[in-house]
């Protein structure tokens, strides 16, 4: 019984589908692009990411000791730093050293050092961060921790465009972050709706399924799978228009260099699991599309 | 079966479409409900399988009181009772068959079951032919056929027939008050609205007549209507 | 007025609706079309005003030949036909009188007179008090009544009613033919497709009966029906 | 007569929204929702424009002479860069200023060049872009266009984190300019698909008035208006929306330090100018996705 009903809401499902062939192309192609909007915002949110991820990885924490501080007790506080989990690895910088990196890093411009009578380069510590610490966030926390330390002079990450371009990374995420929650609502709004209307149209069927003597739950049925279905092909729609875009018209617009020089960026696609949580979410919103509106229209 | 007691029913502030109906219709009885037009037969028959409710008064379809009747309790009320719409109602997106086939679908008919009593129905409503068409390609007549067909179909306690003839010629309505009739022998109780006096002379089941909402009169005796509507008719017995 | 060629339709590929069909029907005409349910008969009045093409053969209406004109010119055409659809095709979203107000305002009616039209064929059919409900607040007759208003309120030269009646108690079905005789007498050409053997025989018009898609009889002679339909009736003028 | 027929379709356009409640509601907050997404993009958009472009704005190019061109031939040469549009100013920093300047900005390590014999400085330009030419093809336009002169021995502009930058840029602006056509072109679709189902759900009253003898544009004209007022409704919808988010739930967000330590960094709203160009746009969507499919159901 309840296997015959299951046949029968997804045979019913599919031939409604068929049958309706206007109403669900439409239907189809509008939860396709809203999707699709999805798809390139996450495809453009990863790859933003994954760009200024390798960038953050290469920064690197320096700390300046204060002048006196033995090399035994830059030992100390090195296994200190080596404590904090965020901390990777510690190169302990000597004087000398510094100044022997100095001179040959700038052999060019040696006759600067030619007269000197005193090293003027401090001791530092080269940190280098663990793999979770290499986000904004963590590095800050990290630089803050560190500049509470008294026997250090000053801590510096990278160079100094590192700290505009933090902030703005920062700013980014955030801004990508609201985006992307706003598209997440909005879409499903939209999917939601989409199947409602579909629903809509056929009113006057579920009133008269109702008064045969169907109970909601078998009236809701081929309609649930039938919103399922529809959030699942415009799902299938999606990712092949992202494909699609992908592989045939992002490598054109590289190549059309007038306007983007941008022929050897490598963007990448989403992942195979995104790609499966873009379809559970089309048929989550074509079920839930359905569900909440078919109730609407037995109340007879 | 059906029992109302003085029944009042609104429509919106200022209308009442029937003004304290009381009647009672027992097992195995077959009635008709006539009256002129916006007399507030359909509104009757409406109230029997709960698709109005009564504003006042009380109902009783088959020891059930609808007044009381929880909503999710309404489809099993319905799969007791078959009905004709008088705009037919049918699923305009299924064929034939499968608008037939739903109504046995809804009880839960085993699927080889159903195959063979959709057949039969329809051979029965002479529209066996028309298996697979879609109501909107069936002419008014087919339609209501179809109609009655669903109606039928799952042998149900109760038939109720709003204008079941209205788009049919004599021929075939006589055919179709032949089925009604025995759908009636074999225990249904079958209540039908008619504006055709034609057929409830000539059937001579208890008339139940409605006139602006009331009950105006309720009598066996078809005799008492050969003269009204302004046309003076000799019945005799159908020839077909 | 409306002449008809060896008319062919087929729906379908292998099955034809109409087989043949010629008929010619005069200027201020009146004309019953008869026949069993699934005749044709719906079909036939659906070539008049363009609803359906025929496969084959020839119509002309007001000495227009339908199977030449443009798919822009067919609401033209249409204005000159009140067609009483029957399933009444009434506008779900509207109300009674903005349904009736529709018809005028496609022909470009002034807002005044408008009005003054609808109410006065509401009346006609004795609806005035429907005016403001909405289609499916109505009964299946005062739809059917709505129906008629609106297929005779802008006056056109052709009057198409199918089955007219079949909601309708005699009483008012009888008001209602009054209705079309009157229409008919001013000079509209009317043509009735119906089941009610009654009107037809009470009318005494000239009846084209339909059967299988074939005209198998035309004629004035009401008398020629008495005996068919598997009923016999004695007919005497309308009292009413 | 057309003023009849004018006045007809606006009231009727209007008696049908408030009469099919739900279907117009279910309609007007998916445009609304999907022009919202468009506004958001929008916002973050130029926001993103906005502070990159203040950071371009400070991109300064610095021209390199070779050894032993004479400050008249610098002056020469001077002349020649003016004639760029893309230059606005053009400063000779001697051999001997570059000196100076070294020494006042690094006064701490004066020592440095104490014991020098000689100046290793060389003589340069420094450029400043003007309005047109701040951004990120321009600069590289005029860094390549001023690397052929044989006068110059190295051209560079800003400091290293800049080409980072421009390039990081550059992509950010490539995939916002995707994601924005792939935003409006589905945007578009599911405007005009949700009026096409609205049109679809009243299919058979399309079909009653044809039959009735009106033409198609009489039929039309109420849906058209409807088509409009659904669109602008939802551009209205989605500006407020946007308000909203703006003015309440963005501070809140803000405020939350938590997650974003932003609470600086001041948005701005769209334009004016903006706003009406959605609205526009809702409107025309409406209009024209009822145009597309209205006709579809007058075949009668
Ligand atoms: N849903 C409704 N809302 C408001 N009024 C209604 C509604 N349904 C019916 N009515 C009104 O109630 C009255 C009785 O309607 P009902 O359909 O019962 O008449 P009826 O006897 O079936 O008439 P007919 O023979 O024409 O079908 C009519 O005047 C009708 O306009
Ligand atoms: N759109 C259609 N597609 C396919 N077949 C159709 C269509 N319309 C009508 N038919 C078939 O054509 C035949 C004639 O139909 P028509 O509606 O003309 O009959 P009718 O004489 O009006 O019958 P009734 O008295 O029952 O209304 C019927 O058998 C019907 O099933
Ligand atoms: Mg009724
Ligand atoms: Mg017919």
């Amino acid at each position: 019984m309840l296997v015959q009903n299951l046949s029968y809401f997804i045979e019913e499902g599919f031939r409604s589908l068929r049958h309706n062939r206007f109403m669900s192309v439409v239907a189809i192609v509008t939860i396709g692009f809203a999707l699709m909007i999805f798809g390139a915002f996450l495809i453009v949110y990863s790859n933003v990411q994954q760009i200024t991820d390798g960038w953050i990885r290469e920064v690197e924490v320096t700390a300046y000791l204060r002048e006196g501080i033995s090399d035994d007790a830059a030992d100390e506080i090195k296994k200190r730093l080596w404590e904090n989990r965020e901390i990777a690895s510690v190169v302990y910088v000597s004087r000398e050293q510094a100044l022997q990196r100095f001179t040959s890093e700038h052999a060019d411009a040696a006759y600067l050092l030619e007269g000197l009578t005193e090293n003027p380069l401090p001791a530092s510590f080269e940190i280098g961060l663990s793999r979770e610490a290499r986000n904004r966030e963590a590095v800050e926390r990290l630089v803050a921790k560190l500049g509470k330390l008294p026997e250090l002079e000053g801590v510096q990450y990278g160079e100094e465009w590192t700290k505009s371009l933090l902030t703005f990374l920062k700013i980014l995420r955030m801004l990508g972050f609201i985006l992307g929650g706003l598209l997440g609502v909005a879409i499903i709004f939209i999917i939601a709706n989409t199947v409602r209307l579909t629903v809509y149209a056929r009113r006057d069927e579920l009133a008269v399924m109702r008064l045969i003597g169907a109970t909601n739950w078998f009236i809701k049925g081929p309609f649930l799978t039938e919103g399922l279905l529809q959030g699942l092909a415009g799902a299938l729609l999606s990712v092949g228009l992202l494909l699609g875009m992908y592989h045939f018209w992002l490598p054109k617009l590289q190549a059309s260099a007038g306007i983007f020089f941008l022929q050897n960026v490598p963007l990448s696609f989403l992942s195979v699991e995104m790609l499966l949580w873009i379809m559970a979410a089309g048929m989550l919103m074509g079920f839930f599309g359905s569900l909440m509106s078919v109730g609407r229209f037995l109340r007879v | 079966m059906i029992r109302m007691s003085n029944i009042q029913k609104r429509y919106g502030p200022d209308f009442r479409a029937l003004k304290g109906i009381s009647l009672h219709i027992r097992r195995g009885e077959f009635v008709f409900v006539t009256g002129p037009s916006g007399a507030g037969k359909t509104t009757l028959l409406k109230m029997i399988y709960c698709e109005q409710k009564a504003d006042e008064g009380e109902i009783l379809v088959n020891g059930r009181n609808l007044s009381r009747l929880r909503r999710g309790s309404i489809p099993y009320l319905r799969r007791n009772i078959g009905v004709v719409f008088q705009d037919f109602k049918l699923i305009h997106s299924k064929s034939v068959f499968d608008n037939i086939v739903f109504a046995l679908r809804v009880i839960g008919t085993p699927r080889g079951d159903m195959k063979r009593r959709a057949w039969d129905v329809l051979r029965r409503v002479g529209l066996q032919h028309k298996i697979n068409s879609y109501p909107l390609c069936l002419s008014g007549g087919e339609q209501q056929r179809v109609a009655i067909a669903r109606a039928v179909v799952n042998d149900p306690a109760i038939l109720i027939a709003d204008e079941p003839t209205g788009n049919l010629d004599a021929a075939v309505a006589d055919e179709i008050m032949g089925l009604l009739e025995e759908i009636h022998v074999r225990g249904t109780t079958v209540v039908v609205a008619t504006h055709n006096m034609g057929i409830v002379r000539r059937m001579k089941k208890r008339v139940i007549r409605l006139e602006d909402g009331r009950c105006v009169s309720d009598t066996n005796a078809p005799d008492a209507f050969e003269l009204d509507e302004g046309e003076i008719t000799l019945v005799k017995p159908s020839v077909g």
